[in-house]
């Protein structure tokens, strides 16, 4: 038990640790972008209106104000803190006054129901399919599985994305190719909105899959390919343990030692991922509302969202490693 | 030509004159057939190679590493994987009457037999133990089926069969990394033993210990043999454990017997130049003549040198050990050996 | 190493379908040498035209020839992600083994580093860097951000794997033996881990590349230079899905997926022939 | 085993199931129970609203604009039509006419229409007016308060529906605040900002409608918005030309331009905003039902906007006019044009975009003097002015195309435009040396001795054909030996644009009524005094930073005059002949926009046989689409 407080302790800490230092690195970035949030909202405001620049001058000014923009570098950051720590990211700048916090409140769901989702399902069936392919090395079906596996997994996920749009969405119309649900549906728990969410999220989530799939897979065959030859598995063959036993007790489980590692990690990859997945298939959530911070300028919007990724993804790579310990006995007398 | 007492399996399974035979092994040949980017070979590992296992007796198999020692184990006890494989000969087991050897056996049949009858004491016990499993899981995958009974009962067995080791029965809620490399290599043992098997089989039990914990574990080995009455095929290149343990001792060079004799025997008169050899390189308390280094190096098992394999680098080497290859013959009660140079041994090199 | 090539090429087929996938687009890329057109130019040929004997791949709505175009293109884009790859390479074995054989407060205080590079979305941040950037954002300048910030997965992966090594003899008599860590890392875990940094050369490849074409397919590098991803974007800009110059997309995703699987398979093969297990069941007298 | 052919198939049945029940859903088309044929679906292209449910435009670009809320749900007092306007240009909308203003312009009046409700009821009378321009003069952080505060000195309602507004300064101009181009100041509902505390945190959800259309219901995701038509819509001012026909109006996101095609194709969008000119080819040659607003090429409606290269004049390379003037000449525009719009452009030579009634006040009546137009290269006196370029570029493409190239001269200047300037690199080289740049190899070096480097911004995705425009042009300039680069900035444009942070740019600094000669609308925010120092923010629409003392003196003759004073056409001919001699922009065409309409539902659309407005949907004009347009069958 004294083992579990300290080894807790330390994760805890590298937790904070990497959380501070990242969320101190995005600040740093995104206040090093070049792009002025007042001059977005005045070309917003000018760019078709009529206003004379006197009134320019004017309303310069006075957005700076209201954006809370005039205080010095070291105010803002100090600002900045009180508020995370507050868990209160203050107003958009970009659609100011709504509180960051609401936008995100609003896009989180979409990126997590996706991605997360999807990158879960490909990680299961990946180690699965991975781990039989791996154990028997000449089952034909699982062959050919590989053999797909191979071709579609080192695509980059864009074109990947690309192909099946141009495949549902042109050359063979079936599928809906941009939104979260169709229009003029009411949001609810109405089977026409669920079955809606479904079929738009059908081609992204595809997406995902294909290229996650495959990549688990591999990674899986290749460690489960080495793994039955370790000593103990080949010992285990020669008392005569059952195949299905030493494929379960002795070669899965500890080939996905690995790959655990691996999903705590490629779940990172959703807030990254969100942004070319909603891009190409005009989904909506939190890479979306990130790209679009990023264009406006908007620092809140951009820290906040960046934030929560952070926090988010870090916390997951914690509980891995809270949970690595409980599957792997030889990292507690580490 | 000259009096040979050959080995007939059969014959040695039907009638019993002597003590019984537990494990028989008849010109067993086992190559390595690699076809691996093309390149074609095949290492004679084990090439004719013929002994007998008596029953509650201590066998021990001597010589360097790569002499074919872990080949022919891993032979006789069908543990081979691609690209090993028989090509001639059989080893057959009492408890298998019949069969060339083990593993033309059915599936079913080798579940039956596997840690009942035939179990293994193998060599890195670093590494033969699933280290994310505790040693319990180990006991119940190997042994739970043959034992049968419920949990407690098999519990219970467990437990006495560790005292019966004097093993703290503590080990089995630890995990393998957390064992001492002396105490997995005893847990190892009581595994191998916990179905009080007729045969057992020992490779280099002891190789990767410190001497004092190594004599501990061939006391416990040994005892545990005693106790069971089964016999050991023990295996390993330190001719020290075999005088420690071994009943009858045959030593093992490229791929083949050179001699095999009662260990006393073999150590006291050895008669082939290589036994010879091994025999004078031991360290003696007392005697301090300059060891005398063999020249040369093991053969190349792809390529074997023609007739006796040890010629090009035994002093004794005549014309015709290039030419033949040397048999077995036995020149005295249980004592066997393949050299032309061997008076009464088939003649003169 | 060469023989062993050699071999690899005539027995295995996986090695032997990459080889010649990558092959082709090497020969691609080297044609680029004896293109007719300068990559920069524009309305060279007649616009639009369906892949025919003088334009076996078509021209694109910009009047470029797309097969030599897409020579220049796939040079780039393969320069581009091979420096990325031994760049990140360098930085994840290094950084990899020393945490995972160190451990205690080195191991935290690199995983800590690590972890805030993987947690931290790049995307808007490799947006802001060419926002800072601009035209000087040129693709080695790219390359060289990308090692920075695309090595921690592969750096954690290789820790994990070096942890495990860790507990192994062979580790044990290195140190009973004396070595220093950089010895052992070197001698001892190197070799161990070599085949994972095949395989994660080959996904940071696909990474790279991936990111790169799909920065420039958004218009975030430089888009006068001729890459795969650059050709995406000038024909999206021409809707040339829509307006039926399917060639001017097809061409350049079939060269790259190519390229991708092509890397993909020689470094499974290549994996296969390294990783000392096999290597052991092939020379079957090394069990004896 | 068994586990894992379970598994497989549980995973291919999902797929296939999700597939089938997608099949039955495409059969049942994009909007959910709504009355397609009752329904004009158009692109609002702002895009995807990050705010969605944000209704107050006058809060700062906190929400959507064209969404549909000012074309459909929002009114002023005038609107002046690009075009040629349901009856007239000038349209009194809220105004019951004209705004009378008195002698030296410090005063306006305003009378107001009656018998326009919102739509919860409450009448509109002058005291909403009056509410908006007080409400943005005291809350300084909205949209118009800089605007009124620095104009209006006292707003009163002498009766009912009259209006007086008392000015701080003379302004002949004042009223196009309330006049829409594009947009103007939007009169705010009294009876519901008065009751809210602070009305720059209310999000007027759900809107109080003032035009003929109330909200329906919209997407959180901020992708669609769907307005219905008021049952009292005769109490607007729209209903004065009769019923709008749609019941249901959808302002939607399509997506990128692919998406926005093949939407057109599955007649799922009734209205694109823009395409690129493929892809309004594709849709010409593969949608019998697809019409734009010129029947054949070049299709797209111009824009009274001008896409020009904007030097930063205040970057010492481009403070010679003459170095201007070579980079001038060294444009290819039949290339440019072919490059950018495939030909399907409308090229001005001059500062004024070649559109509604532009050409016959400008641009035709100045054709002798720009031929006549000598330049002095420092060797020799040149005439650059070639009248018969939009000739050329048509013949160009009647090789390709002919059927649907007109052919009577005077339609060939109303869709390709008139003249340009000569490419002639022999001037340019001269023009260079003139000013002390000398060719070294086959690079140009400046007079200070570095190699002549420009960078061209363009901005990327965000506008391709310009996007495409540059690149072309930066093209050239590098085979003259010009060390010439695109510079994609895409996002940071205008930050740099107004921050000067850049050598020249594709974008525009002339943007005009379009159905009405006026120019100030633009020219006065050209005088010398809105120029911002080096480094300081440059408010719009002088983006090139350029002054000259006679335009100064045209500008300020040009604000005492009245809006309709034919003076005014003198004075903005003046202007162009001083932009053509200085060249402190190379003017290139109109902004064309791909603007394509679908016919399967609707019929009546505005086009350039029945130009009543401009169907290019973001424009608070592109109301008057909603009367005149006719169910089809």
């Amino acid at each position: 038990m004294r083992f579990y407080v300290k080894y807790f302790a330390q994760r805890l800490f590298q937790f904070l640790l990497v959380v501070i230092i990242g969320i101190n690195l995005t600040y740093v970035i995104t206040h090093a972008t070049p792009i002025d949030p007042v001059e977005q909202s005045i070309a917003a405001v000018t760019s078709f209106g009529n206003t004379s620049p006197e009134a320019i001058a004017m309303m310069r000014q006075s957005l700076r104000e209201l954006y809370g923009l005039t205080g010095g570098p070291a105010e803002q950051y100090l600002n900045f803190w009180r508020r995370i720590a507050t868990a209160d990211f203050g107003p958009s700048l970009s659609v100011f006054p709504t509180p960051v916090s609401l936008l995100i409140a609003r896009a989180l769901p979409w990126t997590i129901g996706l991605l997360a989702t999807a990158t879960l399902l490909s990680w299961a069936l990946g180690n699965l399919l991975g781990g039989l392919a791996g154990y028997y090395q000449d089952r034909r079906s699982l062959k050919f599985v590989a053999i797909l596996a191979m071709g579609l997994h080192p695509v980059p996920y864009y074109i990947v994305a690309l192909a099946l749009l141009v495949m549902f969405g042109y050359v063979w119309p079936l599928l809906p190719i941009s939104g979260g649900f169709g229009m003029n549906i009411e949001p609810g728990l109405t089977p026409t909105f669920v079955l809606s969410i479904l079929k738009h999220s059908i081609l992204p989530a595809l997406s995902l899959m294909l290229v996650g799939l495959g990549g688990w897979f591999l990674g899986m065959r290749s460690v489960v390919a080495n793994v039955v030859n370790e000593d103990y598995v080949v010992y285990a063959e020669l008392a005569g343990v059952g195949r299905r036993r030493i494929l379960r007790s002795y070669v899965m489980r500890n080939a996905l030692l690995p790959q655990i590692t691996g999903l705590a990690l490629s779940l990172g990859a959703v807030f990254n991922g969100a942004i070319i997945t909603e891009q190409v298939f005009g989904y909506p959530g939190v890479g979306a509302l990130l790209i679009s911070a990023v264009y406006a300028g908007d620092y809140g919007l951009v820290l906040g969202v960046t934030t929560i990724s952070i926090i988010g993804v870090s916390t997951a790579v914690l509980i891995i490693d809270l949970v690595y310990p409980l599957l792997d006995p030889r990292v507690r007398t580490v | 030509m000259e009096s040979r007492a050959p080995l007939d399996c059969d014959r040695a399974a039907r009638t019993r004159q002597q003590a019984e035979v537990a494990l028989c092994v008849e010109d067993l040949k086992a190559y390595y057939r690699t076809r691996h980017f093309g390149v074609e070979r095949e290492v004679k590992a084990v090439d004719g190679v013929s002994f007998e296992v008596r029953c509650n007796e201590i066998y021990g198999l001597a010589g360097e590493s790569s002499s074919g020692k872990s080949t022919l184990i891993k032979a006789v006890a069908a543990a081979m994987r691609p690209p090993l494989e028989i090509v001639g000969g059989r080893a057959t087991f009492r408890f298998l009457p019949g069969a060339r050897s083990l593993n033309q056996a059915t599936a079913s049949q080798l579940a039956a037999i596997r840690w009942r009858k035939l179990s293994y004491i193998m060599q890195g016990s670093m590494s033969v133990l699933n280290p994310v499993r505790r040693v319990r899981c180990s006991f119940a995958d190997f042994a739970s089926r043959h034992l049968g009974g419920n949990k407690a009962a098999f519990q219970v067995r467990v437990r006495q069969h560790l005292e019966l080791l004097k093993l703290d029965a503590d080990v089995l809620d630890a995990y393998p990394h957390e064992l001492s490399g002396g105490m997995r290599q005893r847990v190892t043992i009581a595994l191998a033993t916990i179905c009080r098997p007729d045969f057992v089989i020992a490779d280099e039990p002891t190789t990767a210990l410190d001497v004092i914990v190594q004599k501990d574990v061939l006391d416990m080995v040994r005892d545990i043999q005693g106790e069971m009455g089964s016999s050991l095929l023990l295996v390993t290149h330190d001719l020290g454990v075999h005088a420690y343990m071994a009943h009858r001792l045959a030593v093992m060079y490229g791929g083949r017997l050179v001699e095999e004799a009662r260990t006393p025997e073999l150590f006291s008169s050895p008669q082939h130049p290589y036994t010879k050899h091994l025999i004078a390189s031991l360290p003696r308390i007392g005697v301090d003549a300059p060891r005398i280094g063999l020249a040369g190096s093991p053969p190349n098992l792809a390529a074997p040198p023609s007739g006796c394999r040890f010629h090009p680098r035994c002093p004794l080497a005549g014309d015709r050990c290039r030419r033949e290859m040397p048999t077995m013959i036995a020149v005295a009660a249980d004592h066997r050996v393949a050299c032309f140079a061997v008076a009464g041994a088939g003649g003169t090199a | 190493m060469l023989t062993t090539l050699g071999d690899l090429l005539r027995y295995n087929i996986e090695f032997r379908i990459g080889a010649i996938l990558v092959g082709l687009v090497a020969v691609m890329a080297g044609l680029s040498l004896a293109s007719p057109y300068s990559p920069m130019d524009t309305f060279l040929v007649a616009p639009d035209l369906p892949p025919t004997l003088t334009h076996p791949f078509g021209t694109t709505s910009r009047g470029q020839d797309v097969f030599w175009h897409l020579t220049f293109a796939i040079r780039n884009t393969l320069a581009f992600g091979i420096v990325v790859a031994l760049l990140s390479r360098l930085l994840s074995l290094a950084i990899g083994l020393l945490s995972g054989y160190k451990g205690g407060w080195v191991d935290r205080l690199l995983m800590s580093i690590n972890d805030t590079f993987i947690v931290i979305p790049l995307f808007p941040i490799l947006v802001l860097f060419y926002f800072m950037l601009r035209d000087r954002m040129s693709w080695w300048v790219l390359a060289v951000i990308m090692a920075l910030l695309g090595w921690a997965y592969d750096a954690r992966l290789i820790r994990s794997v070096a942890l495990s090594l860790k507990h192994r003899e062979f580790t044990h008599t290195g140190i009973f033996s004396g070595m220093s860590t950089r010895e052992i890392l070197v001698r001892e875990h190197l070799p161990y881990v070599m085949p994972i940094v095949f395989a994660t050369t080959m996904n940071n490849m696909n990474w790279s590349i991936g990111l790169e074409v799909t920065l420039s397919v958004l218009g975030f590098t430089d888009i006068s230079a001729p890459t795969i991803g650059g050709m995406i974007y000038w024909a999206n800009q021409h809707t040339a899905l829509v307006a039926g110059v399917w060639w001017w997309i097809a061409f350049p995703v079939i060269l790259i997926v190519m390229l991708f699987v092509g890397l993909f398979l020689l470094a499974v093969s290549m994996n296969e022939h390294i990783d000392p297990r096999s290597r052991l069941r092939r020379m079957g007298a090394g069990g004896a | 085993m068994r586990l894992y052919i379970s598994c497989i198939t549980a995973f291919l049945c999902s797929l296939i199931g999700m597939a089938g029940l997608s099949r039955e859903s495409v059969a049942q088309g994009a909007l959910a129970n709504l009355p397609r044929r009752e329904t004009l679906i158009l692109e609002n292209p702002e895009g995807t609203i990050k705010n969605a449910g944000w209704f107050n435009i006058w809060a700062i670009n906190a929400g959507g604009q064209s969404n549909g809320l000012q074309q459909a749900a929002l009114d002023t007092l005038w609107y002046i039509d690009p075009d040629r306007g349901l009856d007239g240009v000038w349209q009194n909308s809220l105004a019951a006419e004209k705004p009378i203003y008195n002698a030296d312009f410090t005063e306006m009046t305003v009378k107001l229409r009656r018998g326009i409700y919102w739509s919860d009821g409450v009448e509109f009378t002058a005291a909403d007016v009056v509410y908006t321009v007080a409400a943005q003069i005291k809350y300084k952080n909205m949209r118009w308060s800089a605007a009124l505060s620095l104009n209006v000195d006292a707003v009163e309602a002498t009766e009912p529906y009259t209006i007086v507004f008392k000015l701080k300064k003379p302004n002949s101009r004042f009223h196009a605040l309330f006049t829409v181009r594009w947009n103007a100041i939007w009169i705010m509902p009294k009876h519901v900002f008065e009751k809210v505390e602070d009305p720059l945190k209310f999000d007027f959800n759900k809107p109080v409608s003032l035009g003929a259309y109330v909200l329906h219901n919209y997407d959180p995701n901020g992708r669609w918005y769907i307005w219905h038509l008021r049952d009292d819509w005769q109490r607007t001012t729209l209903g004065a030309y009769g019923k709008p026909s749609p019941t249901y109006l959808a302002y939607v996101d399509p997506g990128p331009p692919e998406k926005r095609v093949i939407a057109q194709m599955n007649h799922e969008l009734d209205v694109i905003h823009d395409v690129a000119p493929e892809g309004m080819f594709t849709l010409a040659k593969q949608s019998k039902s697809s019409v734009a607003w010129f029947k054949g090429f070049p299709y797209a409606h111009p824009d009274p906007t001008l896409p020009a290269l904007i030097f930063n004049t205040q970057n010492d390379v481009f403070k010679s006019k003459d170095v201007r003037w070579a980079l001038a000449l060294l444009i290819d525009i039949k290339a440019v044009s072919m490059a950018s719009y495939r030909g399907a452009a409308t090229i001005s030579a001059i500062g004024i975009p070649p559109t509604g009634a532009h050409p016959e006040f400008y641009h035709g009546p100045l054709q002798d003097w720009l031929s006549a137009f000598e330049l002095d290269t420092g060797k020799r006196k040149i005439k650059p002015y070639d009248a018969t370029v939009g000739q050329q570029i048509a013949n160009m493409l009647r090789s390709s195309m002919d059927d649907q190239i007109p052919t009577d001269p005077k339609a060939i200047a109303a869709a390709f435009g008139m003249g340009w300037w000569k490419s002639d690199p022999q001037a340019a080289t001269e023009l260079l040396e003139k000013s002390g740049f000398k060719k070294v190899g086959n690079g140009w070096q400046a007079p200070d001795g570095k190699p002549f480097a420009v960078r061209v911004v363009v901005e990327g995705e965000a506008r391709p054909v310009m996007t495409r425009a540059g690149s072309m042009i930066v093209e050239q300039w590098r085979r003259f030996g010009i060390d010439a680069k695109v510079d994609v900035a895409q996002g940071t444009l205008v930050t740099r644009r107004s921050a000067g942070d850049f050598d020249t740019l594709m974008s525009w600094s002339v943007e005009t009524w379009g159905g009405h000669q006026d120019l100030s609308y633009f020219l006065d925010s050209w005088h010398s005094q809105f120029v911002a120092a080096p480094g300081t923010p440059q408010p719009p629409r002088n983006w090139q930073r350029w002054s000259h003392p006679d335009l100064d003196r045209v500008i300020e003759e040009i604000r005492n005059i009245g809006f309709d004073d034919p003076k005014g056409i003198e004075l903005g001919r003046e202007y162009v002949k001083i932009a053509v001699r200085e060249m402190p922009t190379i003017p290139l065409m109109s902004y064309n926009v791909f603007t394509v309409m679908d016919t399967t539902y609707w019929t009546g659309y505005p086009t350039s046989q029945d130009p009543y407005t401009d169907p290019v949907p973001n424009w608070a004009n592109s109301r008057a689409m909603f009367v005149r347009l006719k169910p089809r069958g």
